[in-house]
């Protein structure tokens, strides 16, 4: 019980933290390690919950690519730390703080009072299930969700097509072609 | 786990094949041009040859009810409606970004390109009968959407269009992601007929799936603009060029529409605990309706006032959903929602699409006091303009008003009294803004600043649009009672 | 000729002369003009003599000669024709209306020759007949109504024919209005009966009335003579609607004459006479009218000592002598009413086209200080004038004498009558005796006080004989109403001839303890009192010159108070009219502008309101949107928690 | 002790709670940032959040498809977070400008 | 086909107008619309008079899944409706000759569109159709007030746009209601026709507002008196009138208000018998308060036309009166004094129009003396107002007359204090031929003397069958009242339980056609 409740206890400290060193940190480099970090730690959580695989690609897709992409843009920018970080209207800053705070109580209340009812097993992790293997995840995929991937394909390639074209937009910086 | 998919899905997803390859073909021209643009007509002939493969072979599966790729996609009478209008709504689209300076420059082929392909994931909205595939649908045709917005040769606003939309619409996609994973959570399945079978139940017992369907609703609420998600709305459409505005303006709205139908179907509104909700959802409404049409009459915009009253409309259509969610004659509000979004389209996409012709730079934008005069100036447009504001605000005998009263017919069987009254008075308040362009087209005398381009597509185009206004008024009944047809299935 | 298509014609031949007049309206040719409209009164005249002589053919009580000429309009079981019914009642009438009315379209020739629209005048003249005819002759409530707005329409026109001066134009619309408020009492009053009888026809409700009278409940009735009453104050000019008449002087002189003395007048008369039937069933209205009609005779008679033009102190007298006539209808003295209605349309008609002749001779002055000792100049005009006033103050054996004094009679013996009544209606003949002979002495005898620049000579003889013809009915006229107690000690006892003519269809309410003496003892005190009131007229006027200022001052404040006419009319704008047009000017403003529109204006203030609010929240901020979604999902959700 | 023992017993709802706090935390990072590219990265922790919630919900249920569904969800990131990159330096190159505040002349 | 034809002509006549150069818009469009009315008199005197029935019933589907359908059929309520706007539209559009000078073309495709909805709004027999009409009635009047209006005439003319729309709108969701109760009713098959509304007995409980009775009532009789307007919704109309052009003004005075009257009559009574009775008190107390507030008000307006608009609000009232007196009178009074309005105040607006045309000028301070410089026109003007203050013998009596006499039988207290607008109508009227006819000359009369201010012969033919019939309505009312008698006879003794039937024209026996009379000459 207590071995499985240090690690998540820690990891989820470590989490938290970092996330919220995310939307905190003055200096945007910052705040793209610190959100490397809070991806990395969800991964080991993803471990912890019997996915290896989404654990990887956690690893491998967020905190290597899309994380270098963010640094690397904010490398492009050359941006200093913040003066002021945050959006100014003490009102609405209450009320953002607030509405999203109270959506978190919400959901917490919500979610103590019905995970009882849910038809999972809750007492512990993955009970009568195995670590998946990328094999079942692999023949979910190309059976059941061979639509979606494909679709995904496509738009990876529009995404692509796209970035390009934005790129070249007409008064953007390659103007001059 | 022997086969993955039939033939007869592949089959079925044809149409968004056909449009896929289309697309291709003016993106491959160009580069083996070496990255020169081609002749602006040929590259939406490619389109619209794809749009027109995809309309035939659409035509060839009217009439079906089947599911694809086990049960992820859904082809039945109302993914059939959806993929007409959002093919109409494409050709169009197509013709008047021609015609436009802000999307016709030297990024045509791609932009071409992307449209076709926000249409793909337009019809696989309309084809979802998954939550995940929905997602993935929405994303495809958003992620299009915002780069197309981008690509507008106008330099800041529509950067600005782009960005919101996009900062707002991955806002409200996780939101309602969310919201999917505790209805996965719960119900251990995204599909729509899983969900269906255990709905009722799972309402009134656990609070994690009404999470979870309240935060998909919307989620869903932001693509179709309910208020307060509407607030979007205002700015990207003005933001973004002419065309595109009205190809969001309809085809997006239309199919989220679609789907939302889809959804409430699953009768997640009828049982007792989801009262609330049901109610929720008709203040939604009705304060979508006040604020589009209350917002709409201090705009000076025409573009701005059309996104107004395009939240307004989605109330209207909400009043439908709402119908269609509760049980009892449900078909009603379904076959409203139908030819609302029918008949919402052509006169949306005729009113945006006339602004096209004013636009001679990318910058232009047109107010309403440039209109002055042009009733004698160009007795055509002003026509046209009449025609689809009149129809906009529900006189009869155009089309508009004949969605009004299946709207509100439904509305009212269904027990939405109340709602249809702030139905009515919207429409009164709207009255004031749809008859301000007639009023300074007509009966203002002092020569407006807006010039009229000679675009013979567009204007074939918009022609069509306005007679069509006036003609489904009178076959009304014809094509109200396909959709009703055609639209039994959705509820089991 | 039968008898149907004489009463037709009777409309008929107005109707062409006004038409022939009314299309040529522009047209200065007077004497065509005058010829025309008089030939058609004339013919009129002659089928009126010719009706009337077939009917004294007719068996007595069953004397009624009816012409249906079409179904008027029908709405549910409320049915009304056109038709016209003669009998004895409306005999009199239309030879009075006719009679009359011939000799001053004869005198009008003379009269408008100046004018520059004569055919105009004739043809409003000849439009006034039919309608009058119209009035008198329909067999229900409501043609008698079309008559009845008929006239008081064609008395507009008249009262109005100069309609350049704005005050003469006033005057009209004036006359028109207040008749108006008349007539919506007709109405009610029609109503009323309609509802209580289920018909509007005079021989229907006549059959009617029985049962209804046993019913015992006669509130419906009660009230509908008291409406109906209202509309006879409205055109008779009873207190408290007679200002318009003082004010209707502004026509044309014979058109007062005609109009506003001789006929419209008397058409309040006339209805509850041919009503009479249904007014004894509700005697508290005939108290109303009887009080009514004295306070009137009295009030109107004392005004009328203290006017000064010429035109003013016969249109006085003439509310006066209605009076009289209201007294007489109200004491259930039927029969003396018309006569009396019939007597003072003779002399009161000579009397007001021998003031036009004196303002025709005058060059258009009315006010009688600057007349005097004009019998030298008019023989005519005076000789026949001194013959009204004759028959007006009362003297024997003019016209006036009988019928007065037999209202007077009625008025103390009846049994609806009272001694009070009578007081004021002796008074009121003292008065009527003083304004007169004072008229006579300032307008004929004495010295001429005619300015220089002005020549009065005597009128053509188109004016004249009218004059003549009319002074020797005044003389003659009340002969066919000698009372029984003078007709006993007459030679030759001359039978009471308009009474045996009516009795058979009015039912007068007859005085139960008649005395021969006392009717000859009051006789007395009333033709004393005449007679005293003449000398003093004449004393004051011609004798001691200095005396009436005398008197006035003593009088003073009562004096100014009954000259300026008890200030009726300033009461009327000050209290009713003006106030009335500033309520409307508070309703215009108050209400429509500043209430109604308002509140749209509020409305849509409201919602321009709510827009601009929207717009401020509408801040081009995106995370302010994002700040919308996020507190619609909360609120959202929150929503729907609290409920479950 | 109920208390303690439901603390100790890492089940179901902690991930989920930890979920909704990572969610919010997206959330606020979106709302409060004024760096556009920061309100990217609270995009993204707003999808991990949600990744959390399907991961969790997938293995406690055993069923597979949450995983899937979190592949999706990675990938449609990945893609959003190049197009939203994209836009940024697009706009950044010409205005020289990633502060949200830039973003408002659309309005009223 | 007749009543088809009869609504669909006028719109094939604005196409021809429409495709013909302008100069021939105005002799084309007025030898049309003449066509048009001896058109309508082929219908007159084919009309049965002796049924109640609905004659000449056209039927055929339109939107069969809510059960409408297009649904015309006449009966003696439509029939003098009918035949006014087909009466009114030649002479006006004779009377605006001159008046229109600006984009004539246009003008006369509005006016005659404006006739083919008029006439649809009085023949249809199916409520969808009805609101159809109803509604697209006001686009060409839209038109006409805010293109060829005055100065505000958009303020005008969106005001009245909106004002009306306000009421329809509620009506329209009263509509699908009652669409719904026929689906019960008939079991499963919604219907939308007038004649299957008749049929439903809709739940009412007295005293109290919310029942479904009651709410849908006032739903109708919020759209119907802000078209009559009644008070305290008529403050569209002063405006619409005052901005509107002359033709604007006839068309709506004449006809147009009287789309709300005919709709009280033919939905308002007959489908709410029990809510009507319940709530008439609310709506003569309206109709009374319209009358004399109309007549005061018109009193002090110092604007000639704002007088007679403000008077067409107190002449309303009178029909709103009787058709709520809802006895023989009052209904025969009501759908009298229809005409009469349409009649005597269109001419007075158009005579208003005439004048104006010449002096430019409608301040009646302005005026005075004017009989004398302009004697016909002050003729026909006094002859105008004499029926619009209902002097015996024209035809505003004969309906100011039935009105009171039902609203008296009705409720006697309401009905005495109408009869006070008898004297304040007077007033108003006559105070203002004083000003503006009579007393000294003012001084736009002396500046426009020597231009000619009488009448001309266009004019004057403008005029003369407007004359013609406020003395042929006043004399022989028999001749019009005789068409309605079986339809307002059928209404008012069948008030609970109403309904109508249709004509089957092969029952030949009893049939008499209106041609049949007018031979016999009665």
């Amino acid at each position: 019980m207590l071995g499985a409740a240090i690690p998540f206890y820690i990891l989820s400290f470590l989490v938290l933290f970092f996330a919220y060193k995310t939307i905190t940190s003055p200096n945007p480099i910052h705040c793209a390690l610190h959100l490397a970090i809070t991806m990395i730690n969800l991964a080991f959580i993803f471990f912890g919950l019997n996915s290896p695989f989404i654990g990887g690609v956690q690893l491998v897709v967020y905190a290597g690519a899309v994380m270098v992409l963010f640094v690397m843009v904010l490398m492009l920018f050359d941006l200093k730390t913040e003066v002021r970080a945050f959006s100014r209207g003490l009102f609405s800053s209450f009320l953002k703080v607030a509405s999203s705070g109270f959506l978190a109580g919400i959901l917490i209340v919500g979610v103590l009072m019905s995970t009882d009812m849910l038809d999972v097993t809750s007492d512990s992790v993955g009970v009568g299930v195995k670590a998946t293997s990328s094999t079942d995840i692999a023949l979910l995929l190309f059976n059941q969700y061979v639509f979606a991937f494909e679709v995904l394909g496509l738009l990876l390639l529009l995404v692509a097509v796209g970035a390009v074209a934005v790129s070249r937009i007409p008064g953007g910086t390659h103007a001059n072609d | 786990m022997s086969t993955q998919f039939e033939m007869l899905d592949l089959l079925l997803v044809s149409p968004a094949i056909a449009l896929f390859l289309a697309s291709l073909i003016p993106l491959a021209i160009k580069v083996l041009r070496g990255n020169t643009e081609s002749n602006s007509v040929a590259t939406i002939m490619y389109g619209l040859v794809g749009v027109v493969t995809a309309m035939v072979l659409t035509l060839a599966n009217y009439g079906i009810d089947k599911v694809a790729f086990q049960g992820a996609l859904r082809f039945d009478g109302l993914s059939f409606w959806m993929q007409m209008v959002v093919l109409v709504v494409a050709a169009v689209t197509l013709i008047l970004s021609r015609d436009n300076p802000a999307t016709n420059n030297r990024l045509f082929s791609e932009y071409v390109f992307l449209l076709l392909n926000s249409l793909v994931g337009m019809m696989i909205v309309a084809w979802s009968n998954d939550l995940m595939s929905l997602f993935i649908g929405i994303e495809t045709m958003s992620l299009c959407l915002y780069i197309l917005i981008a690509l507008s040769s106008e330099p800041r606003k529509s950067k600005e269009a782009a960005f919101k939309y996009f900062v707002l619409g991955s806002f409200a996609s996780a939101i309602m992601l969310y919201g999917i994973s505790f209805i996965y959570g719960t119900v251990g399945s995204t599909y729509i007929q899983d969900i269906t079978q255990v709905s009722i139940q799972l309402m009134n017992t656990n609070r994690l799936f009404l999470f979870g369907v309240v935060l998909t609703i919307l989620g869903l609420c932001f693509k179709v603009s309910v208020f307060p998600f509407h607030s979007w709305t205002p700015d990207v459409y003005q933001g973004a060029p002419t065309p595109l505005t009205a190809f969001m303006s309809t085809g997006v709205k239309a199919v989220s529409l679609a789907f939302f139908l889809r959804f409430i179907a699953m009768e997640v509104i009828v049982s007792e605990r989801a009262i609330l909700l049901m109610n929720a959802l008709e203040w939604l409404a009705a304060f979508t309706i006040l604020a589009g049409n209350i917002a709409a009459i201090m705009q000076d915009n025409l573009k701005r006032m059309l996104a107004y009253s395009s939240v307004a409309h989605s109330g209207y259509v909400m009043m439908g959903i709402l119908a269609a969610g509760v049980g009892g004659e449900s078909i009603l509000g379904a076959s409203g929602v139908v030819f609302y979004i029918v008949a919402y389209t052509i006169m949306t996409l005729g009113a945006f699409g006339i602004l096209v012709l004013f636009e001679k730079r990318a910058e232009s934008s047109l107010e309403v006091s440039d209109l002055s005069g042009l009733g004698a100036r160009n007795p055509w447009a002003a026509a046209c303009i009449t025609i689809f504001m009149l129809s906009l605000a529900g006189i009869p005998p155009t089309v508009g008003f004949f969605g009004k009263l299946f709207i509100f017919s439904a509305a009212v069987k269904q027990g939405f009294f109340w709602l249809a009254v702030w139905g009515v008075i919207g429409s009164v308040i709207s009255v004031y803004y749809y008859l301000r362009p007639i009023v300074t087209m007509y009966m203002q005398n002092d020569e407006g600043a807006s010039v009229l381009q000679t675009k013979g597509l567009t204007r074939l185009a918009i022609s069509v649009l306005a007679i069509s206004v006036i003609v489904f008024g009178f076959i009304a009944e014809s094509i109200y009672s396909t959709v009703t047809s055609d639209l039994a299935s959705l509820f089991f | 000729m039968n008898e149907q298509l004489l009463l037709g014609l009777l409309v008929v031949l107005p109707f062409l002369g006004f038409l022939f007049n009314g299309i040529r309206f522009t047209s200065k040719n007077y004497k065509l003009a005058g010829t025309v409209a008089s030939t058609a009164s004339g013919l009129c005249f002659l089928i009126s003599l010719t009706l009337v002589a077939k009917l004294i053919g007719m068996p007595e009580g069953e004397r009624v000669i009816t012409s249906h000429f079409f179904d008027w309009f029908l709405a549910g079981d409320f049915s009304v024709s056109a038709s016209f019914l003669l009998d004895p009642i409306n005999a009199v009438m239309i030879l009075v209306i006719t009679g009359v009315g011939t000799l001053i379209h004869i005198f009008s020739i003379g009269y408008i020759s100046h004018d520059e629209r004569p055919s105009k005048y004739f043809a409003y003249l000849n439009l006034f007949l039919m309608n009058m005819l119209i009035l008198v002759l329909g067999d229900n409530l409501l043609v008698m109504f079309v008559g009845w707005e008929g006239v008081g329409l064609c008395s507009y026109l008249l009262i109005g024919f100069w309609f350049s001066d704005p005050e003469k134009a006033a005057a009209g619309m004036k006359a028109f209005i207040t008749n108006r408020i008349g007539d919506a009492g007709f109405l009610l009053g029609i109503f009323m009966l309609f509802l209580s009888f289920g018909t509007v026809t005079f021989s229907e409700i006549a059959t009617r009335l029985p049962e209804t009278a046993e019913m015992m409940w006669t509130g419906p009735i009660t009230l509908a003579c008291l409406f109906l009453f209202i509309g006879a104050t409205g055109k008779s000019a009873q207190i408290p609607l007679y200002v318009w008449l003082p004010d209707a002087m502004a026509g044309p002189t014979p058109v007062s004459a005609l109009i506003h003395a001789a006929t419209m007048v008397t058409a309040g008369v006339y209805m509850i006479v041919r009503m009479s039937d249904v007014f004894v069933l509700a005697p508290l209205v005939m108290n109303v009218i009887a009080i009514i009609g004295a306070l009137t005779a009295l009030g109107a008679a004392t005004i009328g000592m203290t006017q000064w033009d010429i035109k003013k102190i016969l249109a006085y007298s003439t509310v006066s002598q209605l009076g009289y006539m209201f007294l007489a209808v109200g004491v259930g003295a039927f029969i003396p009413a018309m006569f009396h209605l019939m007597t003072h349309a003779f002399f009161k008609a000579l009397m007001f086209l021998g003031s036009g002749s004196v303002i025709h001779a005058m060059a258009d002055e009315q006010d009688v200080r600057k007349m005097g000792g004009l019998k030298k100049y008019m023989p005519i005009t005076h000789f026949t004038f001194l013959l009204g006033w004759l028959a007006i103050i009362g003297a024997p054996p003019l016209a006036g004498f009988f019928s007065k004094d037999e209202i007077l009679w009625y008025s103390f013996a009846s049994p609806a009558g009272h001694w009070s009544l009578w007081v004021a209606g002796v008074i009121a003949a003292g008065c009527t005796a003083f304004y007169m002979t004072r008229l006579m002495c300032l307008t004929f005898w004495g010295e001429s006080r005619v300015p220089k620049e002005v020549h009065p000579h005597e009128s053509p003889v188109s004016m004249t004989f009218p004059l003549i013809v009319l002074g020797v009915l005044s003389v003659v006229g009340g002969w066919i109403g000698i009372p029984h107690v003078l007709g006993a000690i007459i030679p030759g006892h001359p039978p009471n001839v308009l009474e045996h003519w009516l009795e058979p269809v009015v039912r007068m309410l007859k005085p139960e303890h008649a005395s021969a003496a006392v009717e000859f003892a009051l006789m007395g005190i009333s033709l004393s009192v005449a007679g005293i009131s003449a000398y003093f007229a004449y004393d004051f006027y011609l004798v001691h010159k200095d005396r009436p200022t005398m008197v006035t001052k003593k009088l003073g404040g009562l004096y100014s108070l009954v000259s300026d006419k008890y200030r009726i009319d300033e009461f009327y704008f000050g209290r009713i009219i003006n106030p009335l047009i500033d309520l409307s000017k508070g309703l215009w403003l108050y209400i429509d502008i500043n209430f109604i529109d308002k509140m749209t204006y509020l409305a849509s203030d409201m919602v321009k309101g709510s827009g601009q609010f929207l717009r401020s929240l509408q801040n081009g901020n995106l995370q302010q949107y994002a700040l919308y979604i996020s507190l619609g999902v909360v609120v959202t959700i929150t929503y729907i928690l609290m409920g479950s | 002790m109920p208390m303690t023992e439901a603390f100790l017993n890492v089940g179901l709802n902690h991930y989920l709670i930890l979920s909704a706090l990572l969610f919010t935390m997206g959330m606020i990072g979106v709302l409060m940032r004024k760096n556009v590219i920061v309100i990217l990265m609270g995009i993204e922790l707003m999808l991990n959040a949600v990744n959390l919630s399907f991961i969790s919900f997938s293995s406690y249920s055993g069923n597979l498809n949450g995983q899937i569904m979190v592949f999706f969800v990675m990938t449609i990131a990945a893609a959003e977070a190049a197009v939203g990159l994209a836009l940024a330096v697009a706009i950044y190159k010409r205005y020289k400008e990633i502060n949200i505040r830039f973003f408002e002349q659309l309005r009223g | 086909m007749l009543l088809s034809l009869l609504i669909f002509l006028p719109l094939v006549y604005a196409l021809i107008v429409m495709a013909l150069p302008a100069r021939f818009s105005r002799p084309v469009s007025l030898a049309l619309s003449g066509l048009h009315f001896v058109f309508s008199l082929v219908l007159l005197a084919r009309f049965d008079v002796t049924t109640a029935d609905l004659q000449f019933v056209e039927q055929m589907d339109w939107v069969k899944s809510f059960g409408i359908s297009y649904f015309v059929g006449i009966d003696g309520i439509s029939l003098w409706l009918v035949m006014l706007t087909t009466f009114l539209t030649p002479l006006t559009i004779l009377g605006s000759w001159t008046a229109i000078t600006d984009k004539v073309k246009g003008f006369h495709v509005a006016m005659l569109a404006l006739e083919a909805t008029m006439i649809g709004t009085f023949l249809a027999m199916d409520a969808v159709l009805f609101y159809v009409f109803f509604e697209a009635s006001l686009i060409p009047m839209y038109f006409m007030i805010g293109i060829w209006g005055g100065a505000r005439r958009i303020y005008a003319t969106v005001k009245f746009f909106i004002y009306t729309m306000f009421g329809s709108l509620f009506m329209l969701v009263a509509l699908i209601a009652l669409m719904f109760m026929t689906q019960e009713m008939l079991g499963g098959q919604m219907s939308a026709s007038i004649l299957d509304f008749y049929k439903l007995e809709i739940p009412f409980v007295a005293g109290q507002f919310l029942n479904s009775q009651t709410l849908l009532f006032f739903a109708f009789a919020l759209a119907f008196a802000i078209k009559v307007p009644m008070f305290p919704f008529h403050t569209w109309l002063p405006d619409a009138h005052v901005e509107a052009p002359t033709p604007g003004s006839v068309i709506l005075a004449g006809v147009m208000l009287k789309m709300g009257t005919y709709g009280f009559m033919r939905l308002g009574l007959p489908l709410f018998p029990e809510a009507v009775e319940y709530w008439s008190w609310l709506f003569m107390l309206l109709a009374v308060v319209g009358i004399i507030y109309g007549a005061l008000v018109a009193m002090v307006q110092p604007d000639i036309k704002k007088l007679v608009a403000y008077s067409s609000v107190s002449h309303m009232g009178y029909v709103v009166l009787g058709l709520f007196a809802f006895n023989a009178y009052g209904l025969t009074g009501g759908l009298y004094q229809m005409l009469n309005h349409g009649i005597s105040t269109g001419a007075l607006f158009l005579m208003v129009g005439m004048i104006y045309e010449r002096t430019h000028s409608r301040e009646i301070s302005q005026y005075g003396g004017l009989a004398k410089a302009a004697p016909w026109y002050t003729i026909l003007f006094v002859i105008v107002t004499m029926s619009s203050i209902a002097v015996p013998m024209t035809n505003g009596f004969i309906g100011e007359f039935l009105i009171l006499l039902g609203g008296f039988e009705a409720n006697p207290i309401f009905g005495a204090m109408a009869v006070l607008g008898v004297v304040l109508g007077a007033s108003y009227m006559l105070w203002m031929v004083k000003r503006v006819f009579f007393g000294g000359e003012g001084e736009i009369v002396t500046k426009y003397k020597s231009a000619g201010l009488d009448l001309n012969i266009r004019e004057a033919v403008v005029m003369a069958p407007l004359i013609v019939l406020i003395f042929w309505m006043g004399i022989f009312p028999n001749h019009f009242l005789r068409g309605s008698k079986a339809s307002l006879e059928h209404l008012e003794k069948n008030m609970r339980t109403y309904e109508l039937g249709i004509h089957n024209p092969s029952q030949k026996d009893q049939s008499e056609k209106y041609s049949m009379a007018e031979e016999r000459g009665e």
